[in-house]
């Protein structure tokens, strides 16, 4: 038996179906194609499929997709509007806070949660912010930095972290900077 | 995992209704954050899962001073540590939920939760023996009110009855000069299951420098967080100092009989009563003091 | 964080050059994808008609297989196919070298499902496809298999043992010399001996002898194995993957399958992170047998349970170590025992390991013992700088007690017997030019180590690591578009950034920007063969590749820049990308764009397999606070040294070595296997094996040391192994520094370091 | 000619650590070597091509070419694989 369950997904309204047992990821990924959210164990452990969901960051391997009914939730693919990058993801580039890249849509909805509940947070508190979220490959001081620098710009520091144009083509000429 | 059907019910009597018509097939979903994984594992196996988040009295939260607080069964650890005024009256709850998983699963675990799970490594139920909170039980019999502390009776067990639900938890007022704190030990900062962990709370006199009564419960050192009486007697009328924290520690490892397993042996685990139970006390000290 | 380059003392010729692109820093080609959620990884994939397939797994360490009945599962409604081992070809005694060690195809074949015998709890016995990936589950739990448990033989030195069980009846002890008649659980044994040691120890003041256990340790990455699988009717087989190498996934399912590569593509999806995990096959062969059986996509994905129990960890290891040195500083002699768990079939990093163990010093006589043994554990594969992180526990951590027994300081005392040019290792042959006495340098001039450490149960402590890096086939294909830009097509699957490090060495050597090239990982039908992402080898090789594709490109630019000015070839001079010849002048872009309408397409090839290895050195320092109740170790701050050559993109470069140093922090302080009696694995998630959360760790410094590869044009050396190397013993001396109990057991957990505390303070 | 570095465990059918061996590529030098010590070639090749469980250094260039040219001050290691991670 499947449920018809009506959610809001990144601001435009999307109903499916599913069967109870069906994860939030499950539906997310295989059926509404939204492949952003990482399966990474499944269990709660690694945040790689965090999404918000109502307002809050969630492991969405940890909520069941009927249980969306009437929610609001966003995903990585909401984060950048309309080709403009959040703040966050041109920091996440310039700063070379990815590696493989498996971590990073759940770190971004996560550290954007972060952000918008506090937006200049202290290095521990950033670090304590993004715990459950495993990264294996940077050692999380890019990433660390990274939200560190969005939080430095100008639209994140206005209500609603307004998005900014992409920078996608600039070469950061870096040389020695503490980055 | 195995199929299973799903219900929202949004009274309290349907979920009596069907939590009772399903029997032992009936799964209580709330944050959901230790159930879907049981289920996903075949640990626990489920006809129907019944959602309760959207049961109004479950959901409630309410904080007055002079009532205490009245904490529905289904209501986030996010949104405890969230107001300021619970954070400030009950630290030691708020110790235990800022710190059980990371940010998303506080976000939909509650303390109701936790409590059903009954793991003897349970962060927020030392707290909750601590302040003597009443776990508020709805059955096809009615309702009935029992101490937290004597809630679990095993590993994952509990005095929940078939049918019946963990509607709220009710945490009596705190006089002034009283102070709480948790502490567990973990090899990591974050992101772990206790090794083990204690809770304190603490009413000192009005210098704040004798402890008039104390309370200490412990976690993951028994089959269920356990109220380390002996602990929590001899502290009445004793000075407030490293000392007296120390020898409640020593105290406090009397009610530890732990297990040797992947998180810790027997051993390091009844060592860590003493020191947890020594170092929340000094935490729970201060903060009565301010 | 600063980016140092070699100091002044290096040669003339070492002097670095000047360049547009190299050392920049910009914008991977891929990162826009990778953080709008577009990059697709192999489990996004959703092929039409695709099936799931679920294993079935051995409940015991070790166990005879009596019967395995699918008839259940196969009639539950939705299941499609089944597959046992009965339905893989035999296998063959086959030996095979895939860029990370060697591999048996038998063994390999009797990894990926169990024959006779189950090797280890967690070995795949069976397979099933179905509609749903719930229902493939739950059909895996309807096949039937019938065990006689046998007994399990679970540490390296147990399984050494005569009476030990067996787990293979015809293994007989490699070794180049005499072998052994009966069959043991010793599958070989390396030896090297440089002088005489009984020799260098009489020459010795001081000897100290030590032995060392490490813990079997995961990879870790987060992305688990997964494969879409599609055998079409006409016998052609089509796999997208997550691994480290397209063209040994296409290797070894032909071999395994028993049909020509030519009939096999490998589709290599982005990749979620690998560090030798991702080379060897597991669940792409069942998957391949699967699609056939049922004629319609498979896509098999691993539980996490199942990426610990069943993928390749990094093997524990059983060591003794022997160091001596005269009053004056000077080591004389060595000797080292090693034994390291191959898991359930032979072939682990026992080599390297042996061959890394006395790598960082000069040493006139030594010998080294090496043993690969075989043990109810899952097959162990590399883990970045394979065997190097285990033999750097043990030599730096005996170093550093004789340092301390000398009173000499412990950088100072490294310097004096760093390896150098001209060095001969113990294994053989000599160091060509290397960058460890400038790494340490480098260190002793840190801000860090000026920096007093102060405060109660802290300590400070410093260790050195090498790896060797590898070279290995590549290839790549650059297409010159009509626009300017080149489209570089290549082989290697990108994990941390490299279709960037690679384009950069391609725009360097065109006098282009990075932006534009175009780099494409593209499929094992689509560019030259390539070996793995692996060995640190991606940059030096690949960027070798590129280099010589864009020379390529530059002959045949000329040329078609000699036909659009009607002059000679040799007339033409290129530098710095501008074309001048015949009075004229064309920037590359400008060149390529009137190209585009005159001559024929411009493609450069680069295929190459670069002999050689590119000696990467580190030296990290750390310091920690001990909390002598609890026994849990805090990592106060950390600087990681490292000779990269030439860093081609710095932050990535810094990541590497930032990432690699946070996997030795956890190898050192809390990742291991957790057996319990019956040898199943306890902790077998992310909750209880703790790799390192952001929470629990400082800011990891980078210095970066630029001594350049004297076989690299641009000087490039691996940077993407040695890391690793570094941080446990690093750490181990560091909380001697602070408890005063030296450590010789890895993880240094909280229970152990207490129990060590408590063992010294009570006089245990 | 070469100076060949035999590995520990086959010094018993050289009884010598290094030996010096002519020939113009490692191929011939260990076909040379096996005339003046039998049975050496077959612990380090299989088919006629170096094991797969072993590497040459030639001097300090890792390769499995036994084609590579080699001269009288040339060193041949015949070492174990690596690989990496």
């Amino acid at each position: 038996m499947k449920t018809h369950v009506t959610t809001t997904i990144n601001g435009g309204s999307v109903e499916f179906l599913c069967q109870p047992r069906q994860s939030l990821l499950e539906v997310l990924r295989d059926e509404l194609s939204l492949t952003g959210c990482k399966e990474g164990c499944n269990n709660g452990n690694c945040g790689a499929c965090t999404v918000m969901l109502d307002g809050l960051p969630v492991n969405s391997c940890l909520v069941l997709a009927v249980e969306a009914e009437g929610a609001v939730i966003e995903t990585v693919e909401g984060i950048a509007e309309q080709g403009h990058l959040h703040p966050l993801q041109q920091c996440f580039l310039e700063g070379a806070a990815l590696q493989c890249g498996i971590c990073t849509p759940g770190f971004l909805v996560a550290a954007k949660a972060l952000l918008e509940k506090n937006p200049q947070p202290s290095e521990q508190e950033i670090r304590f912010g993004l715990a459950g979220n495993l990264c294996r490959c940077t050692g999380y001081d890019k990433i660390v930095r990274a939200v560190q620098a969005a939080a430095q710009t100008p639209e994140a520091q206005s209500p609603g972290l307004s998005k900014r144009p992409g920078l996608l083509s600039r070469t950061t000429q870096t040389e020695a900077k503490s980055l | 995992m195995i199929e299973f059907e799903y219900a929202a019910p949004t009274q309290l009597d349907d979920a009596i209704k069907q939590l009772t018509a399903a029997g032992d097939g009936a799964r209580v979903l709330a944050g959901g954050t230790d159930i879907i994984v049981q289920l996903r594992e075949g640990l626990r196996s489920a006809d129907l899962v019944i959602d309760v988040k959207k049961i109004p009295e479950l959901t409630q939260l309410e904080f007055c001073g002079e009532q205490g607080l009245h904490l529905g069964a289904s209501v986030s650890c996010r949104r405890i540590y969230d107001d300021e005024n619970i954070a400030a009256a009950y630290p030691g709850l708020a110790d235990a939920v800022r710190i059980i998983g990371g940010w998303q699963i506080q976000s939909r675990a509650s303390v109701g939760g936790n409590l059903c799970n009954s793991s003897p490594a349970a962060d927020a139920i030392p707290p909750l023996i601590t302040y003597s909170a009443q776990a508020h039980i709805a059955g096809p019999t009615g309702r009935h009110v029992v101490p937290v502390e004597e809630f679990c009776t095993g590993p994952g067990r509990n005095v929940l009855q078939q049918g019946e639900l963990l509607v709220a938890l009710t945490l009596p007022p705190q006089p002034s000069g009283s102070g709480s704190a948790y502490q567990r030990f973990i090899p990591r900062n974050e992101m772990d299951i206790a090794v083990a962990g204690a809770a304190v709370w603490v009413q000192l006199d009005k210098r704040g420098e004798r402890i008039e009564r104390a309370r200490i419960a412990l976690s993951a050192v028994a089959p269920t967080p356990v109220f380390a009486a002996e602990a929590s007697e001899w502290l009445s009328g004793q000075p407030a100092s490293e000392e007296v924290f120390a020898k409640a520690g020593e105290l406090a490892k009397r009610v530890a009989t732990p297990i040797d397993d992947m998180r810790g042996t027997a051993e390091y685990r009844t060592h860590l009563v003493g020191v947890l139970t020594k170092r929340t006390l000094a935490t729970a000290c201060e903060r009565a003091r301010t | 964080m600063s980016t140092e380059v070699a100091p002044d003392n290096t040669s003339d010729t070492e002097q670095p050059a000047t360049y547009k692109v190299i050392g920049t820093r910009p914008i991977r080609h891929d990162g826009a994808d990778k953080v709008t959620g577009k990059a697709v990884y192999t489990d996004d994939l959703h092929l039409p008609n695709m099936v799931f397939g679920a294993f079935v797994r051995s409940p015991h360490a070790h166990a005879r297989i009596v019967s395995i009945d699918t008839s259940e599962a196969e009639k539950m409604p939705g299941v499609l196919a089944t597959c046992t081992s009965a339905d893989l070809p035999d296998p063959w005694d086959k030996v095979d070298n895939l860029g990370e060690g060697c591999v048996n195809y038998a063994h390999l074949s009797g990894n990926v499902l169990a024959r006779k015998k189950a090797l280890y709890k967690g070995h795949a016995v069976a397979a099933v496809a179905a509609t749903s990936s719930h229902l493939a589950q739950e059909a895996a739990r309807h096949i039937k298999v019938e065990y006689e448990p046998l007994p399990a033989t679970m540490s390296v030195l147990d399984a050494m043992q005569d009476d030990a069980p067996l787990l293979h009846d015809d293994l007989i002890t490699h070794t180049l010399g005499d072998e052994p008649a009966r069959p043991s659980n010793i599958s070989s044994h390396i030896q090297f001996k440089k002088g005489d040691i009984d020799e260098g120890f009489a020459a010795a003041d001081v000897v100290i002898e030590r032995e060392f256990k490490t813990a079997t340790v995961h990879q870790g990455y987060i992305e688990p194995h997964v494969s879409v699988a599609l055998w079409n009717e006409d016998g052609r087989l089509k796999i997208w993957t997550a691994t480290q190498g397209s063209f040994v996934v296409r290797q070894q399912m032909s071999e395994l399958l028993k049909m020509p590569v030519s009939q096999i593509t490998i589709v290599p999806c982005e990749i979620g992170g690998g560090f030798g995990g991702k080379i060897s096959v597991y669940e792409q062969p069942v998957a391949a047998v699967l699609s056939r059986k049922c004629g319609r996509p498979v896509k098999i994905m691993m539980r996490r349970d199942e990426v610990f129990e069943a993928t390749g960890p990094t093997p524990g290891s059983f060591m003794r170590v022997k160091l001596g040195a005269t009053k004056d500083g000077k080591l004389t002699a060595g000797k080292a025992w090693l034994a390291f768990d191959a898991g359930a079939f032979p072939g682990g990093v026992i080599g390297p390991g042996a061959m890394c163990v006395f790598s960082c010093y000069d040493l006139p006589h030594a010998t080294v013992d090496g043993f690969d043994v075989v043990l109810n554990k899952p097959k162990t594969q590399a883990y970045r700088a394979p065997g190097s992180t285990h033999v750097a526990f043990a030599t730096e951590c005996v170093i550093d007690e004789l340092a301390e027994q000398l009173e000499i300081d412990p950088i100072e005392f490294r310097l004096n017997n760093a390896a150098q040019e001209g060095t001969r290792r113990v294994d053989g042959p000599v160091y060509p030019r290397v960058g460890l006495v400038e790494c340490l340098q480098a260190i002793q001039k840190s801000d860090h180590w000026k920096s007093p450490l102060t405060g109660p149960n802290r300590g400070r402590g410093v260790a050195c690591g090498f790896w060797f890096n590898c070279g290995l086939k590549s290839s790549v294909a650059a297409n010159v578009n009509a626009d300017g830009t080149v489209t570089l097509v290549e082989g290697s699957t990108d994990i941390g950034g490299t279709r960037t490090s690679i384009a950069m060495q391609l725009a360097e050597t065109l006098g282009i920007t990075a932006e534009d090239v175009i780099p494409q990982v593209v499929d094992t039908d689509s560019v030259g063969f390539t070996d793995v992402t692996g060995g640190s080898r991606t940059t030096f090789a690949t960027g070798l590749a590129a280099y010589e594709a864009a020379l390529d490109i530059q002959r045949q630019m000329v040329e078609q820049a000699a036909q659009i000015w009607e002059c000679s070839p040799d007339d033409i001079t290129v530098a710095n990308g501008v074309y001048q010849g015949n009075g004229r002048s064309l920037s590359f872009k400008e060149l390529a764009v009137q190209a585009d309408k005159v001559g024929k397409p411009i493609v450069g090839r680069g295929a190459v397999d670069p002999q050689g290895s590119t000696n990467a050195f580190a030296v990290n320092l750390v310091d920690v606070e001990v909390d002598p109740e609890t026994g849990k170790v805090t990592i106060l701050r950390y600087t990681a040294c490292q000779d990269a050559g030439k860093a081609i993109h710095p932050s990535y470069v810094e990541g590497q070595i930032q990432g690699g140093s946070v996997q030795g922090i956890g190898w050192a302080l809390n990742e291991e296997y957790f057996y319990d009696d019956q040898g199943h694995m306890r902790n077998a998630s992310f909750l209880d094996y703790r790799i390192p959360t952001c929470y629990d760790l400082p800011m990891i410094d980078t210095i970066i040391v630029e001594v350049p590869n004297p076989d690299h044009p641009y000087g490039v050396r691996g940077v993407g192994e040695v890391p690793i190397v570094p941080p446990p013993p690093a750490i181990a001396n560091a909380i001697y520094r602070a408890t005063g109990v030296r450590f010789r057991e890895l993880p240094m957990s909280p229970p152990t370091v207490w129990n060590a505390i408590k063992g010294q303070n009570t006089g245990e | 000619m070469a100076i060949v570095f035999i590995p520990s465990q086959l010094q018993k059918l050289t009884g010598a650590a290094q030996v010096e061996i002519a020939g113009n590529t490692v191929r011939e030098v260990v076909e040379q070597m096996e005339k003046q010590f039998p049975g050496i070639q077959q612990r380090l090749f299989e088919d006629g091509q170096l094991s797969p469980l072993l590497q040459l250094s030639v001097d300090h260039v890792m390769t499995r070419v036994l084609s590579t040219s080699v001269e009288s001050t040339t060193e041949v290691h015949f070492l174990p694989v690596i690989g990496g991670g």
